[in-house]
């Protein structure tokens, strides 16, 4: 037994012996240089290459990351805590600055608000009417109310309201601008979540047409611009909030005839689930 | 006639149902001036013209009143005699609006013209001027302005002209119309071209369901070696370029290329009659020779109307829109535009306005994908419509690009044969665009 | 024609994968694109055949002679890893195109169970030397091809409407299953 | 813009091009491959009796349920009116041994719609074949039920049998081949007879609604590649002609295979696929463990299809981009 | 670098939050390939969580000796090396056992559980709370193991356990003690995690809306302006 | 170079003590092992040779096979492990054969893979009764469907032909390698 027992550590510490030194003059002869983040990512990594990722393994993944072809939070197996370190590695900041949050910059919805002259037959997608004359409402800058934007949110915090306009969940919001990309209209816009005053339109046409398309769109008669000493600008004949110099109370909401300067409601913290629940 | 076994044709396609014999055999009618035109200053592809007149000015039919803009565009010029009332957005037959000359008609019928030259011994150059002067666009339904396709890269050596009779759309008749009524000018505008490029073969090609327009053509033709009249099978699309190009002279346009790369250039019958008008007449391109048609018109005709005329007036000349009417289509009904403004005026050019009853357009709703593979055994370019559309709504852009989608022509023929009817050209036009897009975006940074 | 049916059987009538579920984790994790399901079949068979042969060798030169039978596992996999790790450096040093199409991959093969299930299967069934190599290239080609059908079908799964809780790893886990089902046609064969 | 006029009074659609539309849609074609489903139908109470009635409307019933209630279930919308189910359930049942228990024929319908189709989003995303999904899956689950024929028109003490390529494989007995035309042989309640077979799947060509690539390739495939191997050893080896009627060949030729979402998109992909399910039946019937390889084929081939659909994706007009 | 979280939530994260089968996908090849019955889950389950907590000890133990070129090679030949001992005691002692798990007990080498707690965990940690992270996951996997494999057993062959649970009227389906079956159970049992945790999250969805519809920060257009 | 060092030390050392540790354990489980192998090739060989009393292995041939002793030491017959291939895999017997090689005694399923319900029925009480007292000459047969009517037959399971024929098949060509040892005058 004595001899089985010394062949055993023999040949374990042999084996061991030749592949240690094997990759030890590996590392030495055969090491290549990099981007040293691959390799600090890496380290971070869990390392049990099992490509859960649907990387070809923790390094494929560190190099990804760092290449920007993989999220940080991209490694299932490391969890929360992981892609915190990682983000940590690649200088992504979280939270720093005022949380943003998309606004929806019309009001032209399923109301009277805005014209339609025909029926849209297909595809209940933004980016699909806009190709088909522009969609069915008249306005061409409006919002199509085809839900791109609701749909294409990972975090499922957009709605369309009764209106047929989609409407924006703060709470559940990351302010990851996916809906912004979505919408073929630009009609969504990243605003830091206090900001309370918009110009609710993006109709860009004399006073006439937009007033003819539209109920609620702005005109362009310039009276806030004129009246808010510099916190509203026209461009053209539509209005721009100029956020650098705002004075809320300047601007003359009540002058506003279709109402496309407007603020958003202030949150009514009475208001809570017992009323809806009573509908 | 033996004339199967030389049909021409092409791989793919489809049959839809013609309809022709509602304007069939009807002659041109001229309509009347209109009370108000509406002239979008973009017409043709390329940069809009630029307006040189102002509101309340006094104008003439054929005055020039938006200059050409750089090399690919063309010169506007007044159809009707009367006085500017504004220049500002109008909705468009394309359905999305544009800057437009509006102009109030007066009684006057008075038509400045240019001078008038000898077909039989003009240069080409003189052709190209004349051609540009008179603001002439291809008539196929692109608007390429044709005094551009008339002037190639030296480089370029072009062996072939080949006159678009095919008319593959069903309803639409204006071409047939045109060859039978207009045959030798046809022809003489053919010459035109082929003197212009300096071309010493021409051919005509015609689908084999025209057979008085053929028979009238191979007259005028037959003592002309250079000319030759090419019979091809009846088949959508036929008429678009790369197919017509694929079955006369058997050569495939490369995808991005156009056809004066493989030698040929395309030009349609209007075109030719333009062409020939203006050089021997001196017309300006102010009115447009359109087919209205469709089950839901009360009088299916084929009518020549100034350029601007708002579709609403047309609809009436033609005797107005029946109740049962659901689609208003500009253009032929495969490729055409849907109208929701009847406001929209008639480009030059426009070559039909269509009125569908809902038995015509037979749509049923969409359905999942089945992947039967009949779209991918019906596209003439060889795509996978399927795929394609599918990658366009989940915003696969890149696999899009992969798999070829700016080579589609949207000719609508994978969703005339869908049985899920999907919109699958809506989807293609999309992601096209988006690819476009995207490799421009490419290109610039 | 042994080796042939050894090759056959262990690439197709008894599939790592399918039947003996041998290397689920990349099966998972690399089949979303055909492309590096190839690659990764390729970098898998190549280590496969390697691991053959070394395990062999040590098992048949080193530790039948010493009776040090018990010692197989942790002789195998300190081979398989040691070995990986240095196909991997090896590879990225000599060439740059080859690293990235397959030695990426590399890694991900240290905790494939088909590799140590390779060198097991070797000393189970008693297989000389040529034998392992075959059934080495055989196990190979059927891991690549299990996972290039797989990669196929999920590259057209993309494209489909899969309810999201089955997205991932359970409408994988069930088309294997249907594909299990199917090559169950092949049994007997041999 | 001055000049929009009023809405007319009749409603005007605004849609993309094009505006006109051929004749087929998918419902149609769907309801006429369950008309062309009759006749084998007609054929199995002709020669197994009318219980199998029973297990058909079982069958139908439980796919039609499992699809409303996995549609509903997922909020979408319930499109049962398309056939796809029914004909699931049709073809499920015709493949199924004659006598079969109806719990078993149920629980293969649920497999069917459930794990066959609407894991993979419902009808146009499956990959493999639902209804062979179903059977393959009652196959594993209960091999003996699975495997035990009845005689045609058996009296009241049933008679197992075996089927001719049962018979083939393990006694060397091949069947006589009018019999198995007409179909008056032990086999599935659908199968066995080929002329109601080819009646319904004839009828299926002549419309158009299935590609005839696909049966031709089959075919084709299973004369070369059956008959390489009769005439190495005629004894040994059935001839083509017991290939081509024998077992599901011909009614996986004409319903199975040709179904328009498992099948490849393009003409060659539907040669390949064709003469790829030709050649693993024909090695499953000579050389595998189980008498009958069409079922395993078709699916195997199912599986094939997203490669074959790459590699012969047709060359685009004018060269590549 | 990391928060510190107590002992008990880094044992039950294994179980749930994190667990090695459902969220992680991790282990498949055991799990799918024993899960015949019950209680080869729970051996299998029981074995890997063993050279998972020694494992995770040893490591712990010695992590700041062992350099990282040959860290891979030596956590692996620790693990091989708990991984025969459980092999050979097995064989010793529970015979029958080791003939059902068969060639499964050497492959819990190459569990990307093991390695994976080893190089994300182990190596990181003390002791304490390594052995705890192990147990969490040995747990979970356990878990997982026998719920799997009680699926299979009951409907492949009406037994629990061993014990007759599905009455005799009932015909077993075969097909899930077959690999088919094994795909398709977890497939299913994985989906149905995923739809638990969806319908979680969108419980707390609607609360979130039903606030904010209450609270409605866009006016809606009929409001209109001041007409 | 430290690193170096540092690097084979470790392994090695790892490696030692793996070795080590693992040859302890050997050592304690090998006699075990090998006392349950003994166990469970006894058991096989008292279940085919239900009357044998003693065993002994058979010496001097190339392959396993064990003999089989009454009470008073008279020699029964044979046990002899035989694999072959079945429908999906190896199936390996114990085939329990009386001293002429004429007539079974038995027969055990030791291992098999073949498809559970169907092909494992081959190890079922019901199949497996049908060897005991089973005429061996010329071959043994088999029948489906019905009851067999000769002595060198059995009825092959319905459903699972192939692993039933596979087993007779394993049986015939054991007892055919026996017999030819024992024809060329070989001492068993």
């Amino acid at each position: 037994m004595d001899a089985t027992l010394l062949i055993a550590l023999a040949t374990m510490g042999g084996l061991g012996f030749i592949f240690a030194g094997g990759l030890a003059i590996a590392d030495k002869k055969l090491r290549v240089e990099e981007n040293p983040l691959i390799g600090q990512i890496n380290d971070s990594l869990p390392g049990a290459n099992c490509g859960a990722c649907g990387r070809a393994g923790c390094y494929d993944f560190a190099s990804n990351v760092v290449n920007g072809t993989a999220p940080v939070n991209g490694c299932p197996v490391g969890g929360n805590d992981t892609a915190v370190i990682i983000a940590e590695i690649m200088g992504v900041e979280a939270g720093s600055t005022v949380k943003m949050v998309p606004r929806i910059m019309c009001r032209g919805g399923n109301s009277e608000a805005v014209k339609k002259m025909a029926e849209y037959y297909g595809p209940l997608s933004c980016k699909a009417m806009d190709v088909v004359s522009g969609g069915d409402k008249m306005c061409y800058y409006g919002c199509l109310g085809g839900g791109d934007c609701v749909e294409v949110c990972p975090f499922d915090a957009m709605i369309m309201n009764e209106n047929g306009i989609p409407e924006v969940i703060e709470e559940l919001c990351t302010g990851c601008t996916m809906c912004v990309k979505a919408c073929p209209r630009n009609v969504i816009e990243m605003h830091p979540i206090d900001r309370n005053v918009f110009v609710f339109c993006k109709n860009e046409d004399d006073p006439k047409s937009s007033k003819e398309v539209c109920n609620v769109s702005c005109w362009g008669c310039g009276i806030c611009a004129r009246k808010s000493e510099g916190s509203v600008e026209m461009i053209g004949f539509l209005g721009h909030i100029n956020y650098d110099k705002l004075d809320e109370s300047k601007i003359p909401f009540d002058k506003c005839k279709s109402g496309a300067i407007n603020h958003l409601r202030p949150v009514i913290e009475d208001l809570k689930i017992t009323d809806v629940q009573n509908n | 006639m033996g004339l199967l076994s030389k049909v021409k044709s092409f791989k793919g396609g489809v049959h839809p149902a013609e309809w022709k014999e509602l304007t069939k055999n009807l002659s041109f009618e001229q309509m009347p001036n209109p009370n108000l035109v509406i002239i979008p200053l973009a017409q043709h592809i390329g940069k809009p013209a630029n307006p040189i007149v102002k509101k309340k000015d006094e104008v003439k039919a054929g005055q020039i009143i938006a200059e050409a803009e750089g090399f690919i565009s063309s010169p506007i010029h007044s159809p009707v005699s009367g006085i500017i009332k504004d220049i500002h957005r109008e909705n468009t037959v394309s359905g999305f609006p544009k800057d437009s000359i509006v102009i109030q008609s007066s009684e006057s019928n008075e038509v400045d013209l240019m001078d008038i030259l000898n077909p039989e011994t003009i240069t080409p150059e003189e052709i190209r001027q004349r051609v540009k002067a008179a603001g002439i666009v291809g008539q196929g339904g692109a608007a390429f302005p044709t005094f551009v396709k008339l002037s190639p890269p030296e480089k370029t050596k072009i062996d072939c002209v080949i006159l678009n009779g095919c008319e593959c759309e069903p309803y639409l008749t204006r071409d047939d119309r045109y060859m039978i009524e207009r045959t030798q000018d046809v022809v003489n505008g053919l010459k035109l071209i082929m003197k212009a490029l300096g071309v010493k073969k021409g051919a005509i090609g015609i689908e084999n369901n025209k057979s008085e327009a053929i028979s009238k053509i191979r007259a005028a033709v037959k003592n002309q070696n250079d000319i030759s009249v090419e019979i091809l099978q009846t088949k959508y699309p036929q008429g678009a370029e790369k197919m017509l190009i694929k079955a006369v002279l058997d050569r495939e346009v490369p995808p991005g290329k156009l056809p004066m790369d493989v030698g040929a250039v395309i030009q349609n019958i209007g075109t030719a009659i333009a062409i020939y008008d203006s050089v021997t007449k001196g017309e300006a391109q102010i009115t447009a020779a359109i087919t209205v048609s469709g089950g839901g018109i009360k009088q299916p005709k084929n009518v020549i109307v100034p350029v601007g005329t708002p579709l609403k007036d047309v609809l009436d000349f033609c005797g107005g829109v029946k109740d049962n009417a659901v689609k208003v289509i500009v253009g032929g009904p495969m490729m055409g535009v849907t109208q929701f403004d009847f406001g929209a005026p008639v480009m030059k050019a426009t070559s039909g306005i269509l009125v569908l009853t809902s038995a015509e357009v037979n749509a049923h709703p969409e359905t999942p994908c089945l992947k039967c593979g009949k779209c991918i055994e019906v596209c003439p370019l060889g795509l996978v419509p399927t795929k394609l559309a599918r990658f366009s709504q989940l915003e696969r852009y890149e696999d899009a690009e992969n798999f070829g989608i700016t080579t589609c022509m949207e000719c609508g023929t994978c969703t005339f044969t869908c049985p899920a009817n999907i919109p699958l050209v809506q989807w293609l036009r999309l992601g096209k665009q988006k690819v476009l897009t995207l490799q421009r975006e490419k290109k610039s940074a | 024609m042994e080796l042939f049916l050894i090759f056959f059987s262990a690439s197709i009538v008894n599939n790592f994968v399918l039947s003996y579920f041998l290397g689920i984790c990349p099966f998972i994790g690399v089949s979303n694109k055909i492309s590096s399901a190839v690659s990764m079949g390729m970098a898998t068979t190549f280590v496969m055949v390697i691991t053959a042969i070394v395990s062999w060798l040590i098992y048949h030169m080193i530790l039948v002679p010493f009776q040090l039978e018990f010692l197989q596992y942790v002789a195998f996999i300190l081979v398989i890893a040691s070995l990986v790790q240095f196909v991997e450096m090896f590879i990225k040093k000599v060439s740059q195109p080859l690293y990235r199409a397959l030695g990426i991959f590399l890694p991900l093969i240290t905790t494939n169970c088909a590799i140590l299930g390779l060198a097991l299967f070797l000393v189970l069934r008693d297989y000389n030397f040529l034998e392992s190599i075959v059934f080495g290239v055989g196990a190979g080609a059927g891991f690549t091809l299990a996972l290039t059908i797989m990669a196929g079908i999920r590259e057209e799964l993309d494209l489909a409407d899969v309810p999201k809780p089955l997205q991932g790893a359970p409408i994988t886990l069930m088309v294997a299953g249907i594909l299990a089902l199917a090559f169950m046609g092949f049994s007997g064969l041999l | 813009m001055t000049t929009i006029t009023e809405n007319p009074t009749y409603k005007l659609e605004l849609a993309s091009s094009p505006h006109v539309h051929s004749k087929w849609n998918t419902k149609q074609a769907m309801w006429l491959v369950v008309i062309a489903l009759i006749p084998p139908v007609i054929s199995a109470l002709v020669f197994f009796g009318f219980y199998q009635l029973s297990i058909i409307a079982v069958s139908v019933g439980f796919c039609v349920g499992t699809e409303i209630t996995i549609k509903k279930f997922r909020k979408r919308k319930v499109s049962i009116q398309d056939g796809s189910a029914v004909i699931t359930g049709l073809l499920l049942a015709l493949i199924l041994p004659p006598n079969f228990s109806l719990v078993s024929t149920a629980l293969g319908a649920i497999v069917a719609i459930s794990i066959g189709k609407e894991i993979f989003g419902g009808i146009g995303f499956n990959i493999f074949n639902p209804a062979l999904v179903g059977r393959a899956f009652l196959q594993a689950a209960f091999p003996v039920p699975m495997t035990t024929w009845y005689t045609p028109n058996y009296s009241v003490d049933t008679i197992t049998s075996a089927t001719p390529l049962s018979a083939m494989k393990f006694d060397h007995v091949f069947a006589d081949i009018s019999n198995m035309f007409i179909g008056n042989i032990g086999g599935s309640i659908g199968e066995t007879s080929s002329l109601a077979v080819l009646i319904g799947g004839i009828f299926l060509l002549v419309i158009g609604i299935v590609n005839w690539r696909v049966p031709i390739a089959m075919t084709t495939g299973v004369i070369v590649f059956g008959g390489i191997f009769w005439l190495i050893d005629p004894v040994k080896y059935p001839n083509p002609a017991f290939h081509l009627f024998a077992g599901g060949f011909l009614f996986g030729a004409l319903f199975m295979a040709t179904d328009w979402v498992t099948s490849p998109l393009t003409a060659k992909g539907m040669w390949l696929y064709g003469l790829g399910i030709s050649l693993m039946v024909v090695i499953i019937r000579l050389f595998g463990g189980l008498p009958e390889g069409v079922m395993y084929a078709i699916l195997l081939m199912n599986a094939f299809v997203p490669l074959i659909n790459k590699y012969t994706r047709p060359k685009v007009f004018g060269g590549t981009v | 670098m990391k928060k510190q979280v107590t002992l008990i939530k880094e044992y039950t994260k294994g179980i749930w939050e994190t667990n090695p089968v459902f969220k992680q996908v991790l282990g498949m090849c055991p799990t799918l390939a024993v899960t015949v019955s019950a209680e080869n889950g729970i051996a299998m389950g029981l074995a890997t969580t063993f050279v998972l907590v020694f494992s995770s000890f040893i490591i712990s133990l010695v992590r700041k000796l062992i350099p990282t070129q040959v860290r891979i090679a030596s956590y692996i030949v620790v693990i091989a090396t708990f991984v025969t001992i459980v092999d050979l005691v097995m064989k010793a002692q529970f015979p029958e056992l080791s003939v059902a798990l068969g060639p499964y007990i050497p492959l819990i080498v190459v569990n990307c559980i093991i390695l994976g707690r080893q190089e994300a965990f182990a190596s990181k940690n003390s002791v304490g709370r390594s052995v705890t992270d192990a147990l969490g996951m040995g747990s979970g996997f356990l878990l997982a193991l026998f719920m799997l494999g009680s699926i299979r057993e009951i409907l492949g062959s009406r037994t629990i356990l061993g014990f007759q649970v599905m009455p005799n009227f009932y015909e077993p389906w075969l097909i899930m003690i077959l690999p088919a079956g094994a795909f398709l159970t977890l497939g299913l049992l994985m989906g149905t995690f995923a739809t638990f945790s969806a319908r979680k999250k969108r419980i707390e969805r609607e609360f979130i809306l039903k606030k904010h519809t209450s609270s409605r920060q866009i006016i809606s257009a009929t409001e209109g302006g001041a007409e | 170079m430290k690193t170096v060092v540092k690097m084979i030390v470790t392994l090695s050392l790892i490696g030692i003590i793996s070795g080590g540790f693992l040859s302890y354990i050997a050592a304690w489980a090998a006699p075990k092992i090998e006392k349950h192998r003994k166990e469970a090739t006894a058991k096989a060989i008292f279940l085919v040779q239900p009357e044998g009393k003693k065993y002994e292995s058979v010496e001097k041939i190339d392959f396993e096979c064990y003999k089989v002793l009454g009470e008073n030491d008279q020699l029964l017959g044979f046990a002899l492990p035989y694999e072959g291939n079945g429908f999906q895999g190896k199936i390996r017997l114990m085939i329990g054969i009386k001293d002429d090689l004429k007539e079974m005694t038995g027969l055990q399923v030791l291992e098999q893979v073949e498809t559970p319900g169907l092909g494992t029925r081959v190890t079922e009480e019901d199949y497996l009764k049908q060897f005991v007292g089973l005429i061996t000459e010329p071959r043994i047969d088999w029948v489906k469907g019905a009851a067999p009517d000769k002595s060198n037959e059995i009825q092959a399971i319905t459903g699972a032909t192939i692993s039933s024929k596979a087993v007779v098949l394993i049986v015939n060509d054991g007892i055919k390698k026996l017999r030819s040892i024992k024809d060329s005058g070989g001492k068993l």
